[in-house]
């Protein structure tokens, strides 16, 4: 098991967002976490991620617990997320913003011997390899069109994109995507699906939460039904389609959803 | 001794008004513009030298010459903020560099005009009231009284009129009061104008109860920054409180302490406070 | 690179400018001139510049068969002592100046003096800094001469200044100065001074900038003493004469630098304002015809019906008079490059002007000065001292 | 970037050969001070340009550099580099306390000004009244001049290269910071550092980092400054002097590493240039500041790179 969540339970003053959750993710699988809006996805991610503590339960990252630890050990424990709403460096381009994310590659590669590369840059022999990777990446989230362009310039779907491949970049055992799809034309959904498809081949194992249950249909190996904070199904995922309780939280709001 | 800490308590509680009226001006226009606006210590120089000149020179009475004081204050707020201030909306380094610009400009303006010779205007409300033992300066007490008055009349308007409201609304989410057809250009122009207008009571006030000089601005600006922050930026009452606090603690803290520190007591209480209640003392009091 | 060849055009420019002018001789003068600080070298500015052009507008001087003009350097160092050491270079290097006036601060005079130290015997430097009373005298310094009398000494006025509060029957004074440069001497001259004359004394400082005392001055009233010794300038004055007289704390004031005008301002409420003043111009322009006449031309000359009454006594130290003792010196002398000369004739001479200045032997200036005293209700005496 | 490296080829020969050309102690003295003031501009800018953090601490660096020096110089003993290098880590130590309690706190833009500005006023306060050590607002003269390679740096000439050598080498390991991969963590936490918590940037740990170098460098800055001078006064660490290296910054430019040196070499050399009267130059001044933050955001610097690059492209 690479990630379990044990009875988590978050609740803002009085609202309860996450009810008793548990759930694990083993190596190599997509699991597809859905649930109408509101129905507490994004505070179980940043509960997962350790964004925030959780008011109770635990979440073990390779058996340790992880919630309360700062975001930057977490992702540098391989756990890594993209955000919901795109969130870049407006300055900078899209290849700029793949290289800060190789920090934690380059930390990985050379430790305190990074320091080294301050005197001298080719130190360590690990700039080339990361630059060569970051390239890659750049291609596998076809980015390469534009990756001398601002952040600031490019368009919605490539700024999602821009999301994926920084996380990327951070080398992830296990990637939680926030509603990765929303907001995307059908065209941009079919590449994203493409490009989330290649990771699987490579090993990453993934994590997607999203209202779309098209979309987690097609991609996911196990879904996990939330409603209110809390989980009302988990299964295959056209078996958590079906399931009634699903169907009612769904209909309950917008049934064009779906 | 305990007469002593009592009397300076009073003391302190008194001049924290004074900290406390420019605080609200500097609370109000974070909050609208998101400029900590250190320009104000000029416009209270200008309201102070206004009242001195209105007074002793033009021979005015007092309380006629403070509301035209402020009057004067605030027009030269609203050419300051069409000319300036317009242009660093929510740019905190560059706000902070043209208030500084503007400083330097007014400063030598005013010792240009006024020398550097202190003024010290007439005597406008002379004698001393004694209760229960401590003396207290008549003016100084009218001067107590009126700071309340308009701070807690500032607070009211605040929260019982639609502008009141609609600039909380604004403090709160720019995006949504726009919508909602709050005039975001106008809002933050008459925010600016009516914190320079505070300042300009603030120096109006000042100048019955101190002597006055170019620089006497700048100094009691920062005091006001502090007084702001340790109730917590946006705080209405809190800028009031955080005032009296800041008095008070000068006041007692030179008795028992260094006066040469005297300036130390305010910072590091402020520095504790930001540590340990980052939102201030009277966050969520709002 | 611009810049820098604007750099360079201007030194080429200044070098140039100072090649033709040859019977001029260049006065500086270092001194802030704006900002916090800036009373003593504002008024210092404003007397040596009327010096000058009353000088010029005579026609000059002779010294010898030459007649010369006088010139005035002045820039602002705005208290900056990297600024002050620019432009002192600039006047010894660029303009050829060998004689300059100030600096007041001494902070200033700290950030200059090492390169004045460097240029002993080319020019010399007639300042007021406290700090300058430290260094006359020693080696490497005969370029280096005080215009304000010292505190403490036999001709110190602050020891006469005592003296007299003794005869008033003070036994125990509490000091209030603002912390600075000047502040931290004062508090090591008047401690021994006090002390001799059995008069005990409490000491405060505060902060520069600080406009409300009442906390300090209640603290100070605790100790009952008979004497409030305020300081010094009149930027605090003002505040706390006023402060400690509105509620009852202190009547009895005594003061070694600053203006009777805070005394006046509350006359009704003070039993007793001692201070030491260079003069008191507004009595001396009824008595002193030369007071009289300085008063009219300053007036004149500055376009403006407002004397400084306050600050002018101020003029006693790189000022109006030091000007003409100047010129007088180099009269004297016979030369007007001839530093280590002209300083020989300063030291030798009484200049009776505003003032009757002379030299003691370390090259720190002794005037005559008056103790006023003011009693309640304003009634003034001024007592003249000339210092043996 | 050939050109590039052609220019600063060309403006480092322009400046080594400088004193033979200039004969005048005037410019050379503006320019040694103008090296100085950019070399702590540079510093600074790393904590704020590139790193987004407005310390306010970085005039205390400076001062409590300076007085570091000289007190071990007297107390310990010790030639004036090693002094010097005392000094600087004592300003690293309290640099990484002050930056600890305020990074780990959390606190940021004005919040963080104010608290590193109170910091600063200790400082400041504290060498104010503590007579026996610091001789309080007198101020300390000091006589002694630093020996390089057996040669007393005394004259302007030996502290123009002097302090020319400081100022280059200051450039070359910002610039090197800058362009490495901890000058893109930089970049992160000036731009998203919420986004740079989550790619794995420790926030803190790279604050910090951008703090005490460049409060390091200001130490040595400090300490070369107060020898040049050849005396130390509380002024040094005063809020005006903090003010004055942001206005350099500014005026220069924030978003490249050698432009502070341009807003440096204005600000000292400008109340040199201009003649007017005194009050007149204070407006002239306050004036200048507005209108480049107004009229020029990028810095003079910033404008004039930004207009050639137009320029080349069209």
């Amino acid at each position: 098991m690479l990630l379990e969540v044990r009875k988590l339970t978050k609740r803002f003053g009085g609202l309860t967002a996450v009810a008793d959750v548990s759930f694990g993710i083993t190596k190599g699988e997509i699991v597809g976490i859905f649930g109408p809006n509101g129905s507490g996805k994004t505070t179980l991610l940043n509960l997962v991620a350790g964004l925030m503590p959780p008011t109770e339960g635990d979440v073990l990252w390779k058996s340790a617990p992880i919630q309360g630890r700062p975001a930057h050990e977490v992702a540098a424990s391989g756990l890594v997320k993209t955000f919901q709403n795109p969130q870049l460096f407006a300055e900078l381009t899209v290849l700029e913003h793949v290289h800060i994310a190789a920090h934690l590659a380059l930390k990985r590669r050379l430790g305190w011997r990074r320091l080294a590369t301050l005197l001298d840059p080719d130190a360590g022999n690990a700039s080339g390899a990361l630059n060569e990777r970051a390239e890659q990446i750049v291609r596998l989230c076809r980015l390469d069109a534009s990756r001398d362009r601002l952040a600031a310039e490019i368009s919605y779907g490539e700024e999602k994109m821009l999301g994926v491949a920084m996380a990327l970049m951070c080398q992830p055992e296990l990637l939680l995507l926030d509603e990765p799809a929303s907001g995307l034309g059908a065209a941009e959904i079919e590449n994203l699906e493409a490009v989330l498809r290649d990771l699987k081949q490579h090993g990453t194992t993934l994590c997607i939460i999203d209202h779309k249950v098209g979309f987690l249909g097609r991609l996911a190996d196990r879904a996990i039904g939330l409603h209110h904070g809390a989980k009302i199904a988990e299964g295959a995922p056209d078996e958590v389609l079906r399931n009634p309780d699903v169907v009612m939280a769904y209909l309950g709001h917008s049934r064009d959803r779906i | 001794m305990g007469q002593l800490i009592l009397g300076q308590l009073l003391n302190g509680a008194i001049l924290g008004t004074l900290y406390g009226i420019i605080a609200l001006g500097v609370t109000l226009t974070f909050g609208i513009t998101g400029i900590v606006n250190f320009a104000l210590g000029v416009f209270m120089m200008l309201g102070a030298y206004a009242a001195w000149y209105f007074t002793d020179v033009a021979g005015l009475p007092y309380p006629l010459a403070v509301p035209c004081a402020v009057a004067a204050t605030a027009l030269a707020g609203l050419v300051a903020d069409q000319a300036l201030f317009r242009f660093t909306r929510n740019n905190l380094v560059n706000g902070l560099l043209v208030s500084i610009g503007m400083i330097a400009v007014m400063e030598s303006v005013a010792l240009l005009i006024f020398t550097s010779t202190p003024k010290e205007m007439h005597r406008v409300l002379p004698g001393v009231i004694e209760v229960a033992g401590f003396v207290l300066p008549k003016m100084k007490v009218a001067v107590f009284g009126l700071l309340l008055t308009v701070i807690l009349a500032t607070y009211a308007a605040l929260t019982r009129t639609w502008i009141g409201r609609a600039a909380y609304a604004y403090a709160q989410n720019p995006e949504a009061a726009a919508l909602m057809g709050v005039r975001t250009e106008r809002l933050q122009t008459g925010v600016v104008v009516y914190s320079t207008a505070l300042a300009g009571l603030g120096g109006a006030l000042y100048a019955s109860l101190y002597s006055l000089e170019p620089t006497l601005g700048s100094l009691f600006v920062l005091k006001a920054v502090e007084a702001a922050i340790l109730a917590g930026i946006g705080s209405v009452l809190g800028s009031l409180f955080g005032g009296v606090i800041l008095g008070i603690t000068e006041g007692v803290g030179s008795i028992y302490l260094p006066l040469a520190f005297r300036d130390v007591y305010g910072l590091v209480f402020l520095v504790a406070i930001l540590l340990f209640k980052p939102a201030g003392l009277f966050a969520g009091r709002k | 690179m611009k810049l820098k060849i604007g750099l360079v055009a201007a030194a080429l420019a200044a070098a140039v400018g100072t090649a033709q002018a040859q019977d001029v001789v260049k006065i500086g003068q270092i001194e802030a001139q704006t900002g916090t600080l800036a009373t003593y070298g504002w008024m210092g500015h404003q007397g040596a510049n009327m010096a000058i052009s009353e000088i010029n507008a005579a026609g000059g001087f002779k010294v010898g068969a030459k007649t010369y003009k006088l010139e005035l350097i002045s820039p602002d160092t705005r208290a900056n002592p990297q600024d002050a050491l620019i432009q002192l270079k600039s006047m010894l290097e660029q303009q050829k100046a060998k004689y300059v006036f100030g600096p007041f601060l001494t902070n200033v005079f700290n950030g200059i003096e090492p390169y004045a130290t460097q240029n002993n015997g080319k020019f010399l430097l007639m300042g007021g800094a406290t700090a300058i009373h430290a260094q006359l005298g020693t080696p490497n310094r005969d370029y280096l001469m005080r215009t304000w009398n010292w505190d403490a000494g036999a001709s110190g006025f602050g020891q006469l200044m005592v003296d007299y509060l003794k005869k008033q029957g003070a036994k125990k004074a509490a000091m209030i100065f603002q912390n600075d440069a000047f502040t931290k001497v004062a508090v090591d001259i008047y401690t021994p001074i006090f002390k001799q004359a059995g008069i005990e004394l409490a000491v405060e400082l505060f902060e520069p900038g600080t406009k409300d005392f009442s906390a300090p001055l209640a603290k100070l009233a605790a100790g009952k003493p008979d004497y409030l010794f305020p300081g010094y300038t009149d930027a605090v004055l003002y505040d706390i004469v006023r402060q400690a007289t509105e509620t009852g704390l202190f009547k009895n004031f005594f003061l070694v630098r600053g203006s009777m005008a805070p005394g006046l301002k509350n006359k009704d409420l003070i039993e007793n304002y001692i201070a030491y003043l260079p003069k008191y111009f507004e009595q001396a322009e009824k008595t002193e015809p030369k007071v009289k006449e300085f008063i009219a031309k300053y007036k004149a000359f500055y376009k403006t019906n407002d004397f400084p009454y306050d600050q002018a006594p101020l003029c006693s130290s790189s000022c109006y008079d030091h000007v003409y003792m100047l010129v007088e010196a180099m009269k004297k002398a016979g030369t007007v490059d001839d530093v280590a000369k002209v300083k020989a004739a300063l030291m030798s001479t009484t200049y009776n002007g505003l003032w009757n200045i002379r030299y003691d032997a370390t090259g720190e200036a002794v005037f005559d000065f008056d103790v006023l005293h003011m009693r309640k209700g304003g009634a003034i005496s001024a007592t003249r001292v000339h210092p043996k | 970037m050939n050109r590039q490296a052609a220019f600063f080829a060309v403006t480092a020969v322009v400046l080594l050969l400088l004193p033979l050309v200039i004969k005048s102690d005037v410019v050379m003295t503006i320019l040694v001070f103008a090296w100085l003031q950019g070399m702590l501009a540079v510093s600074f800018n790393l904590i704020f340009g590139f790193t987004g953090q407005l310390s306010m601490f970085h005039a205390a660096a400076f001062g409590i550099a300076g007085y570091a020096t000289h007190l071990s110089m007297q107390y310990l003993g010790v030639g004036y580099w090693t002094g010097t290098v005392l000094g600087a880590l004592l300003v690293s130590v309290l640099s990484v306390i002050v930056g600890t309690i305020c990074f780990r706190f959390r606190l940021k833009e004005f919040y963080f000004a104010v608290v590193t500005l109170a910091f600063s006023e200790v400082a400041r306060i504290t060498v104010v009244n503590w007579n026996s050590v610091t001789n309080g607002t007198l101020g300390i003269n000091l006589q002694e001049k630093p020996w390089l390679f057996g040669f007393k740096v005394d004259d302007t000439v030996s502290w123009y290269y002097l302090s020319l050598v400081a100022l280059a080498v200051t450039l070359l390991v910002c610039s090197r910071v800058v362009h490495s991969w901890m000058g893109r963590c930089f970049s992160a936490i000036r731009l998203n550092d919420e986004l740079g918590d989550t790619l794995g940037i420790n926030v803190f740990r790279y604050k910090l980092a951008a703090f005490v170098v460049g409060n390091f460098i200001a130490a040595v800055a400090g300490s070369l400054y107060a020898y040049y001078l050849g005396s130390l006064e509380p002024g040094f660490l005063s809020i005006d002097a903090s003010l004055g290296i942001v206005a350099m910054v500014l005026l220069g430019g924030r978003s490249s590493v050698a432009a502070p040196v341009v807003g440096a070499v204005l600000l000292v050399s400008l109340p040199h240039l201009i003649h007017f009267s005194a009050e007149v130059r204070s407006i002239v001044y306050g004036s200048i500041l507005i209108l480049t933050i107004l009229l020029m955001p990028q810095g003079i610097y910033g404008s004039i790179a930004s207009l050639l690059r137009k320029r080349h492209a069209s």
